[in-house]
């Protein structure tokens, strides 16, 4: 049989990102429950969510564990350290829970000239793209009857820089869509007060906000907006009401939010090492801690996947560069769609390390009794997967 | 009365002869180990070495200053990015780059000390934090190292690095292992140069002068101590060996963003642990303190969040009951200092063996 | 070698200097005398430029020092010593003085240890020299006050109250040291309630009262006077 | 309009600013007492009214009548078991010990309450706004700024009108002679620090009402709390609320120039005042 | 029984001993005051006394009890109150403000309140909402005394209250100590002013070096005797 291999995994277990991780005991567990993870041993590391410490883990996964192959999820602040410390070490590494642009362009040297920009031998990723979520926004935008005018709210962090980019973010792709983009300018994450990018979004008569602060940032912008007569008709978030808790912290005031989803137990989807199906995933999550279901818990699973996926087509599985060539020539149908590094739907420079999962847009629908469900309203890009309901203005 | 012998001024002591021998032995051990030891230990060396490095720098600085500054994460993330930046943007090779991180946070720390030291105690304190504030929230704002997101360093910048290739060929190892390498040597180097050059400047008499200063500033006035110029001299060395100990942490990372390179926790936080646990004011006590944080951290890492909820107990315990750290308590049990600065006058009138009084209190 | 010109100084609304006026030549001592609270050690921080004066103006040999930061001024020749004594309280009884003495001198540390032995010889500290200062009985600070203003090397030396609390035989001893020190042709100003030490020492005395100079003159002739021994002494005589 | 309407809010953040501020003004102006806990006690203050709220239904407002005086309580007993051993001339073992203390607490709710957002419910009134020709200002921002203000009035009244605040301030002077007059410092530490949790109770409501908190948001605000403090002058209440909306309002205005200058902003006119003013706008006759 | 006592005190300031066996005794009713050169101990016996200093518990007795190792506001909650040396007077407090913190710890109704203190010292009524450290020196040692007073003690500490004050403002102070005794306590006045120190007087004592080295009735003391013990034997 040999030894196993030794597969690293980093996540924000503590601190603030560490909603982002909630899931991983119950998807490890489920991993280990599998025949075929006898042939695996997994390590995994706490970042603490700290980038500092993420890169230290890496090290010492890759260092002192000798790990074969490093898994890494969630924000970019854990995905980018960790990336570029495999790249540096000639380890492979698969990343995912970040889109590629802030993962890619993030670890460039030079952010600003993509003339300079490089793409990497070890590091393999799986996402969508700004691209996408824009298209599923507009899609979304288009299904009410809104004067076109969008204000953006975008922070000084790897996922704000990037959506709110010039060059790949959103206002090149709004503008050619026939929207007006109010963009104030970013701003540091933990800020206490939003009237300034109210005050420019009422006159620029916004009708859809858009962007990707974090939770506190979100709440207190959408609270402030409510007391300051700012009602638009459309807000699609990214990040910020990724998660049930966060929008019941709205209270009523989430209702029909919108988001981006990238994983729902509605995907009709399943599972390349158990076949469970993505509701089954979902259900036995819930029947195991009680809690409802949130998005990462398909991708982290799809992590798994993909790792043993490449394992099971490298002959030796300590050479890191034909584990590299596995994992580029995957061909993976997986619970969150299909993974492939085939450059489908990529610019040229990100084609060799990028492989693109579905977006679809959703809905938060204020149940009978309290709580939000998430319902998908937008499927155009990806007509497999079922709608549960229509675009419905905010109230 | 007539002298029996020459006076004369001594600092050294037995255990002091014995510990600069140990202490060369130990630096040449560390110069040599990369032939057999292990990355995963050279590694761990080199985050011994910067943070004990940085711990000796904030020693210096408020052990030894007075000044309790808690806000050198400015000078770790500007000595960061000055590096990323020059070797980003002006194609320099990070090695040589590596003094402009310790030039800037020196330029940096001009016009903090400008300001800062219009203020006192707290007051002071809580002025270093807010000028490290601002000086993230600045970086963040420059947009080609990434801004708010953060950049890498090239892998065309690290690859090709000074000495990288020799060592490849010295060592046979991989690239990644001989930047490793190059990295743990320039921090042996750092740590053997800032434990040598703080030792060195106690022994001299602006060390004294610190002292004097510390215990009282009135007083030192009085007797022709430049105080206010002792200040600079000791805000402006740590603020250069924190921004070049900061370069060179980064340069090991290759990795870098505002809120990772101006961590007050990790830079500051740390750092004071680091000192106190150990003992401040003491050459011996940071090297104390970073054997039981990295220990600490060892045991303690993969609790999450229970390893930061036991350093802060531990933190909390040792000022409690034992203000002076665990080096304090070693050594006034013992009486053995490592690194003893002390002048103590010998011969004349003291050489005569009648002088009960005459024996070291020190 | 030392003139206050209307040097006045208050603290709120407290004049604790007030338009003081006086003039030491080369080579002369001066005593200062004045109950509690007179002004008199606030005087000597105006000389050392421990604190700055809100008018007037200081010469030190003919140079105007008034705005001179006190390290330079120590550097200039004055020596001082603290009335509560102010020891580097961490540093040895030797070191202290050796701070003294390569600063207050600006020499190499090397050059200034057998001044600073000589130095605690004399001022019967040498069996103390490796002492931690902070753990020194009174008098010994108050030796050491002596003593470190003296590493110091000054032509103008500012003694304030170092005879309290000394028994009959030390304050002799002292005195002695004093005289000889005067007579190495040391300007020295020395603020004492112990009048015997200090009248036998100084050539002229000083009244102060509510930060003014009530009388300056020679000592016999202040002392007879009724005004300094009903403010001073507070005897009915 | 738009520039008097980003001063309002400004103006109305400020007394947010404040209200974190005033506990810290209380403790360093009784006993040069620098806690670097004060923001992670504020949203510990918070976690418990959740859990009043979530336990038993009742209103915020109720919840922190109840956890008001837990907290003074328990700000008591931190300052009689732990702090009075630091507290003196030296500033680093306070410095540490709360800092110590502030890593421990962030780690003890992370481990109680995860990382998870939360808010505390307050309904309908928590968008609520007066219309003033024009100008929306929100209730709950009229509410906090209106507290800080009472807060503030009432620290006032007990400083400077009370047996207590004599005490408080006779201590602060000279705590040895205050001892003389029957005044035991280490208990009247205790009860300004008791007296400071209670603010810091009234503190978490709005912040958990305002927005939501996690864990980890305590040192944010904290240093914003410090420069209102400092640049008000040590000991001034009224300093301390005119600190927290000189704060407040230079991050609205720098805000309004460009979003990446708001909290840049704040920071500045920190230190533009401490370089004018070393000892801050209303500083204590004699310190 | 004597109303406060010491019995072979002893004193030290971390390394360094400051008084060495002190006997004192203070009956009820009574005044005494003790004399010596700077440094002799006066100050320190006093501390122990209120309780700044720590002692063996038994060294010191009041009324029966021993209170040695009590602390000050314990001490002074039993009806001992002092004017420290150097007034210490509350800069933040305005002078009315001192005044009243003075019966902080020991708000019990006697003789003594604010009418019957400004009644005393009427110029402090005057100047009662300005600042304490506003006062010229001989007010704010009459705010001193006045805010002793206010707690109204049995037993009266004063330390060296006629330090640094024209001969004319001690006068004044002195004057109301008849009124002090007349209110029930018993005076321990520490001075440097050896005349003012007989006249005020039952008994003396005379300190050096920290020890009692001579101790009598004003009228036992000879100019020379004082002159000795204060200065030294051979002066
Ligand atoms: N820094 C200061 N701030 C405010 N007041 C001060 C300061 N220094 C001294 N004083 C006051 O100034 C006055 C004069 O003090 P100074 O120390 O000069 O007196 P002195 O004549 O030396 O008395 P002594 O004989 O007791 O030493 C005193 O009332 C004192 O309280
Ligand atoms: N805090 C202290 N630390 C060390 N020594 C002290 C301290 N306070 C007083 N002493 C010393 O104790 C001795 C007695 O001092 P004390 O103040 O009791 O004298 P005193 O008789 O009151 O003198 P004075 O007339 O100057 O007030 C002196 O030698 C003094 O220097
Ligand atoms: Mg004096
Ligand atoms: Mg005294």
């Amino acid at each position: 049989q040999g030894a196993k291999i030794k597969l690293g995994y980093v996540s924000p277990q503590s601190g603030p990102l560490a909603a982002f991780a909630e899931a991983d005991n119950f998807i490890l567990s489920n991993f280990a429950s599998l025949d075929i993870a006898k042939n695996f041993e997994v390590i995994v590391k706490d970042s603490q969510s700290n980038p500092n410490r993420a890169a230290e883990v890496a090290k010492g996964l890759i260092v002192d564990d000798k790990i074969d192959l490093m898994l890494v999820a969630s924000t970019p602040e854990t995905t980018n350290p960790v990336a570029t410390t495999c790249e540096a070490e000639g380890v492979p590494v698969i990343s995912t829970v970040a889109p590629w642009q802030p993962y890619f362009i993030g670890q460039q040297g030079n952010p600003g000239d993509p003339g300079s920009w490089k793409p990497f031998d070890y590091s393999f990723h799986f996402f969508w793209g700004l691209e996408d979520v824009i298209s599923v926004f507009t899609a979304m935008w288009a299904q009410l009857e809104t004067n076109k005018s969008v204000g953006g709210l975008f922070p000084n962090d790897g996922d704000g820089n990037a959506w709110g980019d010039p060059n790949v973010g959103f206002p090149p792709v709004l503008s050619s869509k026939g929207y007006t983009l109010t963009d104030p300018g970013r701003y540091q994450n933990l800020t206490d007060d939003f009237s300034a990018q109210i005050n420019a979004f009422k006159q620029g008569n916004v009708e859809i906000v858009t962007g990707v602060p974090i939770p506190p940032d979100f709440t207190t912008f959408w609270t402030q907006a409510k007391q300051q007569g700012f009602n638009p008709k459309a807000a699609s978030i990214g990040k910020a009401i990724l998660f049930p808790q966060a929008v019941e912290a709205l209270g009523s005031t989430g209702n029909n939010l919108s988001s981006e989803v990238w994983w729902s137990p509605s995907h009709p989807f399943k599972s390349s090492i158990n076949g469970m199906s993505a509701g089954d995933v979902a259900a036995a999550y819930t029947a195991a801690t009680g809690k409802q279901w949130t998005q990462p818990i398909g991708f982290v699973h799809a992590l798994f996947e993909l790792a043993v996926d490449a394992m099971g087509r490298t002959s030796d599985t300590s050479d890191p560069d034909q584990i590299a060539e596995a994992i580029a020539a995957a061909q993976l149908q997986s619970i969150v769609g299909r993974i492939a590094f085939d450059g489908a739907g990529l610019p040229p420079f990100a084609q060799t390390n990028v492989s693109k999962t579905p977006l679809v847009g959703g809905q938060w629908r204020l149940k009978e009794g309290g709580g939000y469900d998430l319902v998908i309203v937008e499927n155009t890009d990806q007509p497999s997967i079922p709608t549960g309901g229509t675009m419905q203005p905010l109230g | 009365m007539a002298h029996s012998s020459p006076y004369a001024s001594l600092t050294r002591t037995r255990a002091s002869r014995v510990a600069g021998l140990v202490a060369l032995g130990l630096a040449v051990l560390l110069l040599v180990l990369p032939a057999f030891a292990s990355r995963g230990l050279i590694q761990d060396l080199f985050f011994i070495l910067t943070m004990l490095t940085l711990a000796q720098f904030w020693n210096l600085l408020a052990g030894y200053g007075g000044l309790v500054s808690i806000g050198q994460q400015a000078f770790v993330g500007i000595g960061a990015y000055a590096l990323f930046g020059t070797v980003i943007l002006a194609g320099i090779d990070p090695v040589p780059a590596l003094l402009l991180s310790g030039l800037a946070a020196l330029l940096l720390a001009i016009p903090t000390a400008y300001f800062a030291f219009r203020l006192q105690g707290a007051y002071f304190a809580i002025s270093t934090w807010v000028i490290a504030e601002v000086v993230r929230l600045s970086v963040a704002q420059w947009k080609s190292v990434g801004g708010g997101t953060g950049t890498s360093l090239p892998r065309s910048a690290t690859g090709s690095m000074w000495f990288t290739q020799a060592i490849e060929t010295l060592f046979d190892v991989r690239s990644a292992a001989a930047r490793d390498i190059l990295a743990y040597w320039l921090a042996v180097l750092l740590a053997v140069a800032t434990i040598g050059g703080l030792y060195w400047l106690l022994r001299t008499r602006r060390g004294l002068a610190l002292a004097a200063v510390r215990d009282t500033m009135d007083a030192a006035r009085s007797v022709g101590v430049d105080a206010g110029r002792m200040k600079w001299l000791v805000f402006l060395v740590s603020a250069f060996g924190t921004g070049l100990t900061g370069g060179l942490i980064y340069l090991q990372k290759a990795r870098i963003s505002p809120d990772a390179a101006f961590s007050v926790t990790d830079w500051t936080a740390y750092v004071i642990f680091i000192v106190v646990i150990g003992g401040i004011g003491t050459i011996e006590g940071p090297i104390i303190g970073i054997i039981v944080f990295y220990a600490l951290q060892t045991l303690l890492a993969d609790y999450g969040s229970w390893y930061l909820m036991v350093l802060g107990l531990i933190g909390i315990a040792v000022m409690l009951f034992a203000p002076r750290g665990l080096w304090g308590l070693f050594s006034d049990r013992t009486g053995i200092e490592l690194f003893p600065v002390r002048r103590r006058l010998t011969g004349g009138l003291l050489s005569h063996p009648h002088h009960p009084e005459s024996k070291d209190h020190g | 070698m030392l003139a206050l010109d209307t040097v006045s100084k208050s603290f709120g609304a407290l004049t604790v200097a007030d338009g003081v006026t006086f003039a030491v030549p080369r080579g002369q001592a001066l005593g200062i005398i004045g109950p509690n609270g007179a002004g008199k050690s606030t005087l000597f921080n105006l000389i050392t430029g421990n604190l700055a004066p809100d008018a007037g103006r200081i010469e030190l040999m003919g140079r105007d020092v008034t705005r001179m930061p006190a390290m330079r001024r120590c550097l200039a020749g004055i020596g001082r010593s603290f009335q509560i004594p102010q020891p580097f309280s961490r540093l040895t009884v030797f070191e202290n003085l050796m701070v003294a003495a390569s600063f207050g001198r600006d020499m190499s540390e090397a050059a200034v240890v057998d001044s600073c032995a000589g130095i605690l010889e004399r001022t019967g500290l040498i069996a103390k020299a490796n002492t931690v200062s902070g753990s020194l009985s009174l008098l010994d600070r108050k030796r050491l006050e002596l003593a470190r203003a003296l590493a110091t090397d000054p032509q103008l030396l500012l003694l304030d109250e170092i005879a309290g609390g000394l028994t009959e035989g030390e304050c002799r001893s002292l005195v002695e040291t004093i005289s000889a020190i005067h007579a190495g042709g040391v300007t020295i100003i020395w603020i004492e309630h112990v009048l015997h030490a200090l009248n036998s020492v100084v050539e002229r005395l000083l009244v102060l009262n509510f930060g003014r100079v009530i009388a300056i003159g020679a000592p016999g002739e202040i002392m007879a006077s009724r005004e300094v021994q009903e403010i001073y002494l507070g005897i009915d005589i | 309009m738009i520039w008097f309407d980003t001063i309002l809010q400004g103006v109305l953040l400020g007394g947010l600013y404040a209200l974190f501020a005033a506990g810290l003004s209380l403790v360093f102006g009784v006993m040069r007492l620098v806690n670097l806990a004060h923001g992670d006690f504020i949203v510990a203050a918070a976690y418990l009214i959740l859990l009043m709220v979530t336990m038993t239904g009742m209103s915020p407002f109720l919840a922190v009548l109840i956890a008001a005086p837990a907290m003074f309580a328990f700000g008591w007993a931190l300052q009689t078991f732990m702090l009075n051993r630091v507290i003196g001339d030296d500033v680093l073992p306070p410095l540490l010990v709360t800092f110590g203390l502030s890593v421990v607490l962030q780690n003890v709710l992370l481990e109680s309450f995860s990382a998870d957002s939360q808010r505390l419910p307050s309904g309908p009134i928590s968008t609520a706004s007066l219309n003033l020709g024009g100008i929306n200002l929100g209730v709950m921002p009229l509410l906090t700024f209106g507290s800080a203000v009472v807060v503030i009035i009432a620290l006032n009244q007990i400083f400077y009108r009370t047996a207590l605040g004599r005490a408080f301030r006779a201590t602060s002077d000279d705590p040895s002679t205050a001892s003389l007059m029957g005044i035991r410092p280490a208990g009247i530490f205790a009860i300004a620090t008791g007296i400071a949790f209670v603010i810091v109770t009234i503190a978490a409501l709005y912040l958990g009402m305002r927005s939501s908190f996690d864990p980890n948001i305590g040192p944010a605000r904290l240093i914003y709390a410090f420069e209102a403090v400092i640049i008000g002058g040590l000991g001034s209440f009224w300093g301390t609320l005119a600190g927290g909306v000189i704060i407040g309002v230079a991050q609205t205005l720098g805000s309004a120039v460009n979003p990446e200058w708001q909290i840049l902003a704040g920071h500045v006119a920190f230190l533009l005042v401490l370089l004018v003013r070393p000892r801050g706008l209303f500083p204590r006759a004699v310190d | 029984m004597a109303l406060l006592e010491t019995r072979n005190l002893t004193a030290r300031y971390g390394d360094f001993q400051a008084l060495f066996g002190v006997d004192i005794v203070l009956e009820a009713g009574e005044t005494i005051s003790i004399i010596g050169a700077n440094g002799a101990g006066k100050t320190t016996l006093m501390r122990s006394i209120c309780g700044l200093l720590a002692n063996q518990p038994d060294s010191i007795r009041f009324d029966g009890r021993a209170i040695g190792r009590l602390a000050a506001d314990e001490i002074m909650a039993m009806g001992i109150a002092m004017v420290p040396e150097g007034r210490k007077l509350f800069a933040s407090l305005s002078v009315e403000e001192n005044l009243l913190v003075g019966r902080y710890g020991r708000a019990i109704a006697g003789h003594w309140s604010l009418e019957t203190v400004y009644g005393l010292f009427p110029i402090l009524k005057e100047r009662r909402h300005s600042p304490a450290t506003a006062l010229s020196g001989g007010q704010q040692q009459m705010v001193a005394i006045g805010r002793a007073l206010m707690s109204n003690p049995r037993v009266l500490l004063c330390d060296e209250i006629s330090l640094g004050l024209a001969p004319v403002v001690i006068r004044d102070i002195y004057r109301a100590v008849p009124e002090i005794k007349a209110a029930g306590a018993s005076l321990i006045v520490v001075e440097q002013d050896i005349g003012q120190a007989l006249r005020v007087a039952d008994r003396v004592y005379c300190m050096m070096e920290g020890r009692v080295t001579l101790s009598g009735t004003p009228a036992e003391f000879s100019r020379e005797a004082i002159h000795d013990a204060y200065f030294g034997a051979a002066a």
